[in-house]
């Protein structure tokens, strides 16, 4: 019994974080550290990868995208299901932190996939000889570019905010479903010429056997991008919290 | 000093230069908006306790 | 945007529920209804509930006949013919309910209430666009529904003669306090 | 709720602008191809399949945002909530509605349309089956996402944007379908897949619209 019961104030204490005022205090004392940490990992991580490591074999210096490619790819699919566990806490919990969590990762999410895209183009470039080859991986960003949009465009096409933020988390989950789905839809419809994705997470990247002198500053390069995306995160959902404050002000205003 | 990224140079520079682009263009929209709003609650705020 | 009230109905009686537009009366009723969830507080209902708005909902490509046909069906299958008569309505029972007149229309979507057989009658204006002769018609109607051992609770700007509790709800700033109910105030 | 799906259809029969919309717009997409790729008899037996489906799934998403957006305008919607039907029930009554209407007049024109590629029988065959399977699960993601944009203005355009990257799934396996005879593919494994689609969003979709109608109605 004893357990459960600790159990459970760590819960409400986690919830207390996400409660908007402390939430606000909380983030404004860590975000300075974030943006810190972030600025330091994505620059020696990218200078480390751009200057000291040595050209691939057989892809010369294109290699060096893999500094940009494989960060950005993780941290897209990331935003999408912290989109999904941020919309189905609003939906269970009505937490107005955590679908503005969801809304502020959705830009972040989609610039993040435009780069992955981006940088898979011009990275296979050389070898495949075009720059858009429909090959899985790219097709599946690509549907998760669109899915992006979707929810977008979707906050923005409703002007009540609770209905917005309802609509948008049923969006969010039905969504997540459903790029799984096309992700093995796209993966059964063509065969693979991707080269075989570079570092193991679980999230579906698969392991590539790349030597200790890539490792490392990919490594950090993935921390300063998901750093990285950290700070812009709270950045984004301080400011929806601030916005939505001030649109309840303006309605009393209009009211009185 | 710049390394000698053989015949795919064009390649990797543009690669790092769309992306410093886009990553520069969400960095800067979510800083701007971030103020703006800040300034337009503070303006409000005043409003309300005037 | 309602704020600290609490009332009930039981059988055989009506609530009125007043005040000007646009105070909260239709979400108010929506709220009983189950279209709108209440921030905090409960709604028990223990009958089987039938609403009525402003707007019938009668689909103008289907008969008269077919529209009562079809929400009878939906409730569980009563004869709509007495009600298209209690709204003298049956000459028109084959008429496309599209070229009905507002005021036949709104008899059709009172008819639908006598079909629904639904004990409690949720009702937002129900005597908009009603001449005075069907207005008495409706008045009667609601009688027969109370008498029944039903209720009701409606909205509505005309003084309605029956014996009915009566609810106002005020802009909260001019507060006050009469009856055995308790007053609403217009908060966020 | 079998009364409201018969409701349904027949109002969809009375109006008549309906499903013979959606087969014209098909038909018209379906001639249009020629026109951009060119009337080289093998291109166009290759590309046909493809087309055909893309041109159903395009023909479907055209008839979706009449499935609530009458209903609700009207005010029948709010009736339909408070009514002792689940509203689950209701969003299940109006895609089997959507389905017969529109779904299906589509699976069975698409073989008559594949005449004007001359495809032959076993892939036309195979067209039909696979949009059999298939178009139950456009009419269940298409009025899901016509229940989410219930409220919203000019709604068409946004309901298509967040339905098309829905389709994709069906819209992969059923092409696969169709163009396997083709290819000499087997065409079991992407019929089954459509299948399993079909059923995942038979089992999820009612519960995500009927919590989104409830939202809209507020």
């Amino acid at each position: 019994m004893a357990l459960t019961w600790k159990l459970s104030s760590y819960w409400d204490k986690f919830w207390h974080l996400a409660n908007p005022k402390v939430f606000m205090g909380w983030s404004s004392r860590l975000l300075p550290i974030i943006i810190v940490m972030a600025a330091f990992c994505l620059s020696t991580g990218l200078i480390w990868g751009f200057f000291f490591t040595p050209d691939d074999a057989r892809q010369g210096s294109t290699v060096k995208i893999i500094y940009l490619h494989v960060p950005a790819a993780l941290v897209a699919i990331n935003g999408y299901l912290l989109m999904f566990i941020g919309s189905l806490f609003w939906l269970i919990r009505r937490q107005h932190v955590s679908v503005l969590i969801a809304k502020a990762t959705a830009p972040i999410g989609m610039a993040m996939t435009a780069i992955a895209l981006l940088t898979g183009a011009i990275w296979g470039q050389p070898m495949w000889g075009t720059y858009w080859v429909w090959d899985p991986r790219l097709t599946s960003f690509f549907v998760l570019f669109l899915f992006y949009i979707g929810y977008i465009v979707l906050w923005s096409a409703i002007e009540d905010h609770d209905t917005a933020a309802d609509l948008t988390s049923i969006l969010a989950l039905v969504g997540c479903g459903f790029a799984l789905l096309s992700r093995y839809a796209v993966l059964f419809w063509s065969q693979g010429l991707h080269q075989g994705t570079t570092v193991t997470i679980s999230d579906g990247v698969q392991q590539e056997r790349i030597s200790d002198v890539f490792f490392q500053p990919l490594l950090l390069s993935m921390a300063g991008f998901c750093l990285l995306f950290l700070a812009l995160l709270l950045i984004g959902t301080r400011t929806e919290l601030r916005a939505r404050r001030l649109k309840m002000l303006e309605l009393r205003e209009q009211m009185l | 000093m710049m390394p000698d990224l053989g015949n795919y140079a064009v390649e990797v520079i543009s690669a790092y230069g769309l992306s410093s682009i886009v990553l520069g263009f969400l960095i800067f929209t979510s800083v701007v908006r971030n103020a703006r709003v800040k300034q337009r609650l503070a303006d409000a705020e005043a409003r309300k306790d005037a | 945007m309602l704020h600290g009230m609490s009332f009930s109905v039981s059988h055989g009686e009506a609530l009125l529920v007043r005040g000007e537009n646009g105070i909260g009366k239709t979400s108010l009723l929506r709220c009983i209804s189950g279209l709108q969830a209440p921030k905090s507080g409960s709604i028990e209902l223990s009958q089987t509930l039938a609403y009525a708005a402003h707007v019938d909902g009668i689909k103008g490509s289907l008969s008269v006949m077919e529209n009562l046909q079809f929400w009878s069906h939906i409730y569980g299958g009563s004869n709509p013919k007495p009600a298209l008569e209690t709204y003298n309505l049956s000459d028109f029972a084959q008429r496309p309910a599209g070229n009905l007149s507002a005021g036949q229309k709104r008899r059709l979507g009172l008819a639908r209430l006598l079909v629904t057989g639904a004990k409690l009658w949720v009702l937002d204006e129900p005597t908009v666009s009603l001449d005075a002769k069907n207005v008495l018609l409706f008045l009667r109607v609601l009688k027969d529904h109370l008498d029944g051992g039903g209720a009701a609770v409606l909205s509505s700007h005309i003084d309605l003669n029956i014996k009915m509790k009566a609810i106002d709800l005020i802009n909260f700033k001019a507060l006050k306090s009469d009856g055995n109910f308790e007053f609403m105030e217009l908060l966020e | 709720m079998i009364k409201l799906f018969w409701r349904d259809v027949t109002l969809a029969v009375r109006s008549g602008g309906g499903f013979g919309l959606a087969l014209i717009f098909f038909l018209i997409v379906v001639v249009l191809v020629p026109f951009a790729i060119g009337s080289d008899q093998i291109m166009l037996s290759k590309v046909a399949p493809g087309v055909l489906w893309l041109g159903a799934l395009l023909a479907c998403l055209l008839s979706l945002d009449r499935v609530f957006g009458l209903d609700f305008e009207d005010g029948t919607l709010d009736l339909l909530a408070t009514s002792p039907i689940p509203l689950e029930g209701v969003y299940l009554a109006k895609v089997a509605a959507h389905w017969l209407t529109t779904g299906l007049p589509l699976t069975l024109a698409a073989p008559i349309y594949g005449l004007l590629f001359n495809l032959d029988f076993e892939v036309r065959q195979l067209l039909f089956l696979s949009l059999l399977f298939g178009t139950p699960a456009l009419s269940l993601i298409g009025s899901f996402g016509s229940s989410l944009v219930l409220g919203v203005k000019r709604g068409g355009l946004l309901l298509s944007l967040l339905v098309l990257p829905l389709y994709i799934p069906t819209l992969i396996f059923g092409a696969q379908v169709a163009r396997s005879a083709a290819i000499g593919q087997n065409f079991e494994v992407p019929l089954v897949l459509i299948s399993i689609v079909s059923l995942i969003t038979l089992a999820i979709l009612p519960f995500a619209a009927a919590a989104a109608l409830r939202i809209n109605l507020r």
